[in-house]
């Protein structure tokens, strides 16, 4: 009945949501699935999920997570077959997937050479203006210090690393002054996260759109190309939602950055999972960023407007498998968001914060899907990604999407910890957000930290601390014997509407 | 009837009436505000004067005072008015990765004091006033855990 | 940007799963859901999720949910403008939808004349069998104590109860001596259930298929048809399992279903949501059973492969809305399954039990959806539907649903009660069900009280009980001093399979 | 080590070695078994010496009992053996709907005594062992709480 599993144990070298959504495609596809943890994870959730879990060294992630010899040593331990990386930590490292190779197993991904070809950011650019494919204007080479090819462009400019993703070592520069300092703080934080300092220059293109197409390929030469994500929501150069189909994209425009996509892909050795990143102006044209050659944080999206399983595809394609023509042929359906819910403070220009999670429960029901990292109990850690939990959702339309998000929203409570649940809960009700016109600017021009506390939300939550205070039995909060104010009947009123 | 004052950030603030706590998960601080209309979703932790209310995702720190706590609490709000230094201390664990500033700096409210690296980002700590750095406790490549001092300022 | 609402406040005339279903639906809306609730369901979960709830009578469903007077008084108390009324209680009831109405209000459901005409059963096999659908041969007239009419159609029969509904009022009889107390058995059932003990006489049709079709009218005259669900998978002629589409359907056999489901539709003024239930014989034949006017418990299935929402299409379409070309033109994809999480004994001949719900914990993730009517600390009473919730899943074809399946079960832990839960992970395997080529029969066949307790799982039971006896910082069971044995190597080789 | 014996329906159960149990959220007795190469997930209920395992979906009642325990059960099942009447109870709460027995009735085991409706359900309860009917507590149309005597038989 079942189709024999692609492979008996596979090793998932990463931790939190995205090992656990690993685990979950290894049970449906039959495959034991085991984890690795470094000391200060041995009773987090991915642990749990799986059937046995290695330790792989300290809490550092360098000593740990990024230690290509400690996850190395964990499969030839735990006798697995094949190796998934998730997205972050050694995902696109090409030694990596050398040493998965050479200890005789399976890299779930693409052959390290393709890694190398793409995770130099300067390289891919190089590559895909070859292909015809058109790029952000700047420059293709390392840039040095003098600051000549930067003031070639025009301010304002972006700096990158190189080995760049993540937003880190990004900054942009909006004057000649800026620019020496700027340079040093990229080349610094480029080199501590990425082990290379190497930065590059592009202009600054906004407002702007930053658009997405998902691609998988089989080792038969099959390409896939899973539609779109509109990623325009960030903050600090980082994504925080996504959604399928883009409201920006057109029907022409799809087809040129599917176009653009392929002849990317086509440039290299392609197969597996992998993303091509594109900014798009005012006018529709579009410029090629980056090709994440890994499975990215928002791959739900794409699974719910196509119906795929693009982890367990990921899977049955490095065991050899051909993609079949429900994939080659897989259309969108419906309309999908995401919500990123972070232990971070959005009212502090988003900045991690750390703690117990003392409460969580999640949404269910019709068209949410929740991918989660951490249950209550869970200890935030400083070391790690801030990653909470992907909240999803799919409807039929853009506007039956965002009530639904609202709905789940409202579902979810989080407490212990800071998380960014208040600007979620203020995007989806956003009027650009809503509009689905809007740019990367969103955050900093519409937010910056946040609306005020205003006078209903302090007086609803003094009654719940004051009737928490006076315990639960309180039929009514007794501080205030007063008749019900105008303001009261007002916070009803936008209660109901929600 | 018990006679609560009650604090957001420092400033008295009236609660809303007409409007009932419910619990859903005691444990968990899960619970509704429900007026006889409508419900509102809350998650409420703490205890004694001290509250974290979390409403539409937003964490609101709420203080509820009684007279006699009120009355203490300000005796004690004047005497750190009048003491002398200020500490400055870590607000999340992390590594140290720059120290901006050395003992004797005269350093401006807001200015940059050091970055300490967290959740893989960098994250500045600024000066909470304007004063002089009479102690200087750590130093780059140094890991602190959330509480730990950073500095004195005087 | 969303549309206004079709209504400011909706009352849910239901409890548990449905009412939860429904306010989430009215949540989407922008519609402020009002609940109700009987003296034993104060707290319960769907009270806890609405705006407000409205009290209606002690716990016996006959003085509360069942009570036409005190749900149309909590709806004139509560100011609503309409009223929902799930499945079971009042949702088929023709005076109930003319109180609904004579208060001003609007029902969402087909019309009181409608609910009257396919109501009764007999009346609904005469009118389909007008319309040239085949009904399953038996009597059309009710049957009286002359047991002539019986004996004539041949044995085995099925006694019907003509106001019947959820399997209640119905027996089979094999032969002419059983006949009269199962027909007096029959009747009182039909009356305890209905107030209505009039029962009529069908055709035993066996092996058979329990295949039935979503419809979905609008009060313009338009119909979508969307696809149909086989609930073949029964106990006490009640469903467990459904799953859409049908592995025993053919296209040809789909396109007769659809043209009878329309022509019933047809012969009365439809709208909203119903089912049209048939019997599909071993020859491919199918039989009109019986059409349902109001939701089923299993839309959810439908709404997995077709991407809509019924239940908001039925609170839009009770307000006057047109179904749109998306639904009217709405096509299936993938394959949805749903298992049934109920309080009852599937070793005990799924008697249902009762108890309070000590642990709860459900399945998410990718394609996995649950709704769910009770949480942690719910106490299950004798008095209603001892359905706990819905495990649905979706995925690109039936086997990989199937594996969706099972390892959503593994996640769900349920405990403090007995359910069947121990039923639907042995079903998820069986060869039969697997296979696709199962009939109503499975249950009775091969389930019977189900397997006995192997060795390996008492053994594993065993360790598990020791262990929590001895603590929780028991690194081993002691109690087994001597060297693994080799059913143990065989547990978790069963282990790993999983 | 404690010397356990483990039963499972009065059944002597030997545990399976080299599993150990890890509690996943210990308040609800979510816990899984972990051996070196495997995970299956339970729920574990109960204290002292009765335990209720949920495997696979399945409730495993196990009892545990140290020598001691074990011997207090021995000597109680014999008196139960020879004390006389058996006390038939509800194991479910609902409405008694028939009485098919009186006082006085001879009845075989597996018989039906009376019919109770649960859960929309009628129920059948059934005659434990053979014996004479020697009290009725019952009548058709009473509600009845789990544990409830409903006969006694001789």
């Amino acid at each position: 009945m079942s189709p024999p599993p692609p492979f008996g144990r596979l090793l998932i070298a990463n931790r939190g949501e995205i090992a656990i959504r690993i685990i979950r495609a290894c049970r449906e596809l039959g495959i034991s699935p085991i984890a690795v943890h470094s000391d200060a994870d041995g009773e987090a959730l991915h642990v749990r999920a799986a059937d046995q879990s290695e330790r792989i060294g300290p809490a550092a992630a360098a000593e740990s997570y990024l230690s290509i010899e400690a996850v190395i040593d964990a499969a030839r331990r735990s006798g697995v077959e094949a190796v998934h990386p998730g997205y972050g930590f050694l995902s696109e490292n090409p030694a990596f997937a050398r040493a998965v190779e050479d200890a005789g197993l399976v890299f779930v991904g693409p052959s390290a050479a393709v890694l190398e070809a793409l995770g130099n950011k300067l390289a891919a650019r190089r590559s895909a203006a070859e292909a015809g494919v058109p790029i952000v204007p700047g420059t293709t080479v390392a840039l040095g210090d003098d600051p000549e090819p930067v003031e070639a462009i025009g301010f304002p400019v972006m700096l990158k690393a190189a080995a760049g993703g993540g937003g880190r070592g990004m900054r942009r520069v909006d004057a000649a002054k800026e620019l020496r300092p700027a340079m040093d703080s990229a080349r610094r934080e480029a080199l501590a996260a990425f082990g290379d300092g190497t930065i590059y220059v592009e202009r600054m293109i906004a407002p702007a759109r930053h658009v997405e197409v998902q691609l998988l390929g089989d080792r038969h030469g099959s390409l896939a190309i899973l539609g779109e994500r509109d990623c325009s929501v960030q903050r600090r150069h980082q994504k925080l939602v996504e959604e399928s189909p883009s409201p920006a994209v057109s029907p022409t425009l799809r087809t040129a950055l599917f176009e653009s996509s392929r002849r990317v892909a086509a440039a290299v050795d392609f197969h597996n999972a992998a993303t091509v990143e594109f900014l798009i102006d005012v006018e529709g044209n579009h410029y090629f960023l980056e090709m994440n050659t890994r499975l990215q944080v928002e791959h739900g999206v794409t699974e719910l407007v196509t119906g795929l399983d693009i982890v367990a595809w990921q899977i049955r394609v490095a065991a050899g498998e051909a993609l079949t023509a429900d994939v080659l042929e897989a259309s969108s359906r419906g309309h999908a968001i995401e919500f990123r819910l972070y232990a971070e403070n959005p009212y502090d220009d988003f900045r991690p914060t750390a703690g117990r999670v003392t409460a969580w429960r999640m949404p269910d029901g019709p068209g949410v899907r929740v991918d989660a990292g951490v249950d209550r109990g869970t200890e935030l850690r400083p070391e790690y990604d801030p990653l909470l939990a992907k909240v999803l959702v799919h409807a039929g339309d853009r506007p039956a999407a965002l009530a639904r998000m609202r709905r789940a929203l409202d579902e979810t409570r989080v407490g212990g910890l800071e998380t960014d649940a208040g600007f979620l809960r203020w995007l989806v009700d956003d009027s650009a957000f809503a509009s689905g016109d809007y740019d990367t600017s969103l955050i900093a021009s519409r937010w910056v930290n946040g609306p005020v506390l205003t006078d209903e939300e302090a007086a609803l939550a003094s009654a719940a601390a004051v009737a928490a205070r006076m315990g639960a039995t309180t039929e009514r909060p007794e501080a205030v014997p007063e008749a019900e104010s105008d303001w009261g009947k007002q916070a009803r009123r936008e209660a109901l509407r929600r | 009837m018990t006679d609560y004052e009650v604090r957001i950030g420092g400033e008295r603030c009236n609660p809303a009436a007409g409007w009932t706590l419910v619990w859903d998960d005691r444990a968990q601080g899960i619970a509704r505000l429900v007026s006889g209309t409508a419900s509102v979703p809350v998650v409420v932790e703490g205890n004694s004067s001290d509250w974290v209310v979390t409403l539409n995702g937003r964490r609101i720190g709420v203080s509820v005072l009684t007279r006699r706590e009120r009355l203490l609490a300000d005796a004690a709000s004047v005497e750190r008015t009048h003491a002398g230094p200020t500490i400055v201390k870590a607000t999340l664990p992390g590594l140290i990765v720059t120290v901006a500033v050395e003992v004797g700096d005269e350093v401006a409210e807001g200015a940059t004091l050091l970055t300490i690296e967290a959740m893989k980002m960098q994250n500045e700590v600024r000066a909470p006033r304007a004063g002089k750095v009479i102690e200087v406790t750590v130093a780059a490549g140094q890991v602190v855990a959330t509480g730990a001092s950073l500095f004195r300022l005087e």
